[in-house]
């Protein structure tokens, strides 16, 4: 059963005359309890695609569908609360400066019915995980940029989602944070059942963590399905590149003069 | 050394410290109506500028109505000279404040005065705002007031306290023009004890004790400024 | 204070504008102590309206700033409300110059500095009347359209009474209250005219005004009994010379 | 309509469009000492504010007792009232505008009147600049005046264009109080002529001219600050 | 011969009491016409080093040399003159949100004694190697994460230098795009002798790409060498685990419930 079904969705964007539309008729289903990738070039609309799920982007047009209900009917009220329960990492972090990287975690957890003690166990528990027990009480401009996006990776999850979306979550950080971060992930996702859509470029995250892979070029997907098939046997020229680029760049050093 | 001074600021002794129209006197009616009325027009011009910023057309609850209304009011409350606002609320301010004279009546007038040229300085602080941020605080289902809370007004902090100043101080500035219903005050020394009556002394003091006030304000704020912005 | 007042009242509160009879009137007030036992205190203000509309709506017992002419034109446009209850004094406005020594000798288009509030701009003209500058249509308070002759085509630059001191350097001639004239020290020399004084100068008599429903009230009489001494005539002799005349036993020819 | 008119505002009537003392009269007095010391004083403001921003300890070019002394004459500007301003830069007006009474006389004290006003607003728009744009500008060598143009004011551009608006409509208001040296305008006209001598119909119809003035200012402002904004 | 030289670099934070500074007595040669990446935790510093070089960030002790002229003793006219020979391409991008694409780009170029001909040709070129044309006046809000790195690369390349530092300048962008800029900087380096200084988590970017290697960790600089040998030859933990997770995140998926 799909918990997330977009239907034809379309995001235009006031451009230059003759510009390609970010999102250009896209349908899409994710299954409650996977985890599915989306890659695909940059400025290729992927960003945007999984805004008009939380409807951070209204569609232009287009069906937004989580767990069977059309978000783009619901009162202002009703979409608040559905958020609640869809994390999501920002590709530019997007954190609040003048909170401190705990008081940012706690954020979410504003209007939840757990007592100050149990709120505070469960940031606690969030910057071990992330790493970041020594910067609890930085700011923002404190930090390098991976404990930036350390930092959203705890505040998208203290609610507990049910959905995690994450954009580029893992780009600024280095392989062994990286390695930890989605151990994390996979963690929540077969213990509590997170379902997981992740943005990236890094083809080695799609391999080791997700179970559906979607390709898209110019605001459409032009591949999708289970991530050995698509990696065994890609239909696309442009996933055979990602996937053999994802091996090892290859550079072809001219002769060097000493 | 009592004698020199004596001898030439004769008008500053003659008024002295304390009494009617002493320096003290009118220091604490600056005192007095500075804060009195930044406090009502404080709160006035934070809730139009938010209005203001949350009914725009890229605002949180967009509402074109609303906005013309309260973009409209400020406007008025800007077009409309001191002397004439002091006029036109003078009903509002006998209705609040059981008078229309002196330093309390003033409180009315001076912050209907100041907090349309707040809010217009709210409004262009909270514009300034990342919007990514509103969107991430969205994402996680922050209400409304949440986001006015933790966003806007937190966010914006560092720059509402700059523009507290600069209003505060334009606030100090208007004092001066409480003295057309006796409200006394430091400025109105100095126009009219001090100007109008050739007295340089009482004038110049005026003018330094109003300087005083003034630098404390702005050190304050720069102060706090620094303080809160991370 | 909202004016409650009984006979028994013992604090009244007077309007002045401006500063410059503050000294006059905490003498009066002493004299209101002992003779009446009652307190004055005063209220300063920098406009000439706002005192009047605070006698009205009770915020202000009495108020002593506007001469006979400034309450009849106030009283027109605001339903006869206030009314005066005693004379204080008579100063005779005057012309000064910097340049010239009579008004004769003033040219064609010259400068002249006028007060720009109305009551003071109207007796500025009527002064210029008398001295046979200009020639006014009949009207209560003349303003600048009442001008009906104008040979010397002069220029009037409508100013703040309180500027026109220091506008004097900028136009050939200024049109200067008394205390205004006083308080810049401007030498008695460089007047080049001065207001007559005669039957009409009667408009021009500076009053102590009340609230219509509170004239009779016993407090305000004792407070004009107490302005109305010698010893008020005396401070007017050393403080202002002959420039500011007690006008409670006046004579006018 | 004609005689309806006539009869329920005859003051306005009276003192007409054109002539010494007309509305047209008043509104091009306005808009030429609005216009004139808005010019003196945008410019002065923005040197000081820029002053302010780039000799700042954590500026482009610190420098402590620069910094103080700008820091100060803002302040001390700020402190004067405006009608003491009159009289204390009248020997400047008087040089440079050969009189001291008049709308041009009045350009003087109005600019030096709005520009620590403007000066204050503009070093809180500097400051509210990303720093990580001013390190990019550096890292490929741009001047300190490439940096003041490319970096702080156009990048500051839709903030500035917004406290302009907000300047320029408090420079308006402050016209009102240039009647104190014959300059005429329609602040005046509302004070001296609507209110001080009960002619109520000329009083409103003054304001309302001045706030349709300030309603074009505030729309203009909002349209290019939009319009800048990227 | 080292074009650039760091000697005892310290670089404290004013912070919570008792953190470790973020650059701690490093030193580092770079030889002209080299590659030379540097990777490490999030957090170790990396950032911080390389802004010390063209004194973005000062040192608060230490030696900076390039081209064997102390940096901390120039004038800020000649400091300048030198930067224009630095580009640099930041993790934030630094954008100037109020020019286009094409401006910032010619940004650099301001001072330039070229004609506007040729200017724009320049930024013409630039904008196809990072394969911005049509974006070319777009304002820097219109574009995805990964253009605006684009513009950044583009933006630093503009002055022609002779150093280019570059914080983490791939990580936002997708295989095939990588693979194109890190042609461009190996064709650069390789025919104008361009020394590249690059910041990056992707170690198969570094393996392609760069000839020396230093490996950083709360600070300091842990490991350093040619990257064959220190691929090949792992002396520290850190850099065993990286070039081991570069092959590929390993995660071993708990059973599913269906
Ligand atoms: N606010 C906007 N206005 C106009 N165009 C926009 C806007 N936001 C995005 N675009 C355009 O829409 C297209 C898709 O952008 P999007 O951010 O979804 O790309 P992406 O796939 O996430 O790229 P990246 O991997 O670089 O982050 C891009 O061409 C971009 O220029
Ligand atoms: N302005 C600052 N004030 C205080 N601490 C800072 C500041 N900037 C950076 N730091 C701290 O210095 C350390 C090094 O930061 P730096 O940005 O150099 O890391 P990095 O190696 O670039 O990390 P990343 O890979 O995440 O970008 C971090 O612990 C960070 O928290
Ligand atoms: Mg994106
Ligand atoms: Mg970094």
């Amino acid at each position: 059963m799909s918990l997330i079904e977009l239907s034809h969705i379309n995001v235009d964007f006031k451009q230059a005359p003759g510009s390609v539309p970010a999102v250009f008729d896209v349908s899409l289903k994710i299954n409650r309890g996977s985890i599915f990738g989306i890659v695909g070039y940059s400025g290729a609309g992927k960003s945007t695609l999984v805004r008009t799920i939380n409807l951070l982007q209204r569609p232009t047009e287009g069906s937004v569908k989580v767990n069977d209900v059309e978000m783009t009917n619901l009162s202002p009220q009703e979409l608040r609360l559905k958020r609640q329960k869809i994390g999501m990492i920002f590709q530019h972090f997007n954190l609040l400066d003048e909170m401190t990287v705990q008081q940012n975690i706690l954020q979410p957890l504003k209007h939840s019915t757990q007592s100050q003690t149990q709120k505070h166990a469960k940031v606690q528990q969030l910057l071990d995980l992330v790493g970041l027990t020594a910067q609890a009480q930085n700011y923002p401009h404190q930090l390098s940029g991976g404990q930036k996006q350390r930092v959203a990776i705890a505040r998208a999850l203290a609610n507990d989602p049910d959905i995690l979306i994450s954009d580029e979550a893992t780009s600024a950080l280095d392989p062994k944070t990286t390695q930890q971060i989605l151990e994390l992930l996979n963690h929540l996702n077969q213990t509590l059942g997170l379902t997981i859509l992740i943005i990236t470029h890094e083809m080695q995250v799609i391999e080791a963590l997700a179970d559906q892979v979607a390709i898209m070029e110019k605001g459409q997907i032009i591949e999708t399905g289970s991530v050995a098939n698509v990696f065994q046997h890609p239909k696309q020229k442009l996933t055979q590149e990602f996937i053999t680029l994802a091996q090892g760049f290859s550079i072809s050093k001219l002769q060097r003069t000493p | 050394m009592f004698n020199w001074f004596n001898l030439h600021f004769q008008n500053i002794m003659m008024l002295g410290w304390g009494g009617d129209s002493g320096f003290g006197t009118a220091l604490s009616q600056t005192l007095y109506m500075t804060i009195g009325s930044a406090l009502i027009g404080g709160i006035l011009g934070l809730s139009f500028g938010l209005g203001l910023v949350l009914t725009a057309a890229s605002g949180l609850t967009p509402h074109a109505r609303w906005f013309k209304i309260l973009d409209f009011c400020v406007s008025v409350g800007r077009a409309i000279p001191f002397i004439i606002m002091v006029v036109v609320i003078s009903p509002l301010t006998q209705l609040i404040t059981q008078t229309t004279i002196g330093p309390t009546a003033a409180l009315i007038p001076l912050a209907f005065g100041i907090f349309p040229f707040f809010a217009r300085q709210v409004q262009v602080v909270l514009l300034s705002i990342d919007p990514g941020k509103i969107e991430a605080a969205q994402s996680y289902g922050a209400t409304n007031w949440d986001i006015i809370w933790d966003v806007y007004l937190r966010e914006g902090r560092a720059e509402l306290i700059r523009i507290s100043t600069v209003s505060l101080i334009s606030l100090v500035g208007l004092t001066a023009m409480a003295g057309v219903i006796g409200a006394g005050g430091l400025g109105t020394t100095a126009i009219v004890t001090g100007y109008q009556r050739f007295q340089p002394d009482v004038m110049w003091l005026a003018t330094i004790l109003l300087l005083t006030l003034i630098l404390i304000i702005q050190f304050s704020g720069d102060y706090l400024a620094r303080k809160f912005q991370h | 204070p909202l004016t409650s007042v009984s006979a028994a009242q013992k604090t009244v509160t007077v309007g002045i504008v401006g500063t410059s009879e503050q000294d006059l009137w905490k003498s009066v007030a002493k004299t209101a102590k002992k003779d009446a036992g009652i307190t004055v205190k005063t209220k300063v203000f920098t406009d000439y309206n706002t005192p009047n509309k605070a006698l009205v709506d009770g915020s202000l017992d009495l108020n002593a700033f506007q001469h006979a002419n400034f309450l009849n034109n106030w009283n027109k446009s605001n339903n006869n409300q206030l009314q005066a209850i005693g004379k204080t004094y008579l100063t005779p406005m005057r012309v000064y110059a910097n340049d010239i020594h009579a008004v004769k000798d003033l040219k064609a288009h010259a400068q002249i500095a006028i007060p720009n509030d109305p009551t003071n701009e109207g007796r500025a003209l009527t002064l210029l009347q008398t001295a046979g500058i200009i020639k006014l249509k009949k009207s209560a308070l003349p303003t600048l359209k009442d001008v009906k002759e104008n040979k010397l085509q002069i220029k009037f630059k409508e100013i703040a009474a309180d500027q026109t001191p220091s506008a004097l350097k900028s136009v050939d001639a200024a049109i200067i209250n008394a205390n205004y004239a006083q308080e810049a020290h401007l030498s008695p020399k460089k007047a080049i005219y001065v207001e007559p004084i005669n039957k009409a100068s009667k408009q021009w008599i500076n009053i102590i005004v009340a609230n219509k429903k509170q004239a009779k009230n016993k407090a305000y009489q004792a407070v004009v009994q107490a302005y109305q001494t010698k010893k008020t005539e005396k401070y007017f002799k050393t403080t202002w010379g002959d420039t500011q005349l007690p006008a409670w036993n006046i004579k006018l020819k």
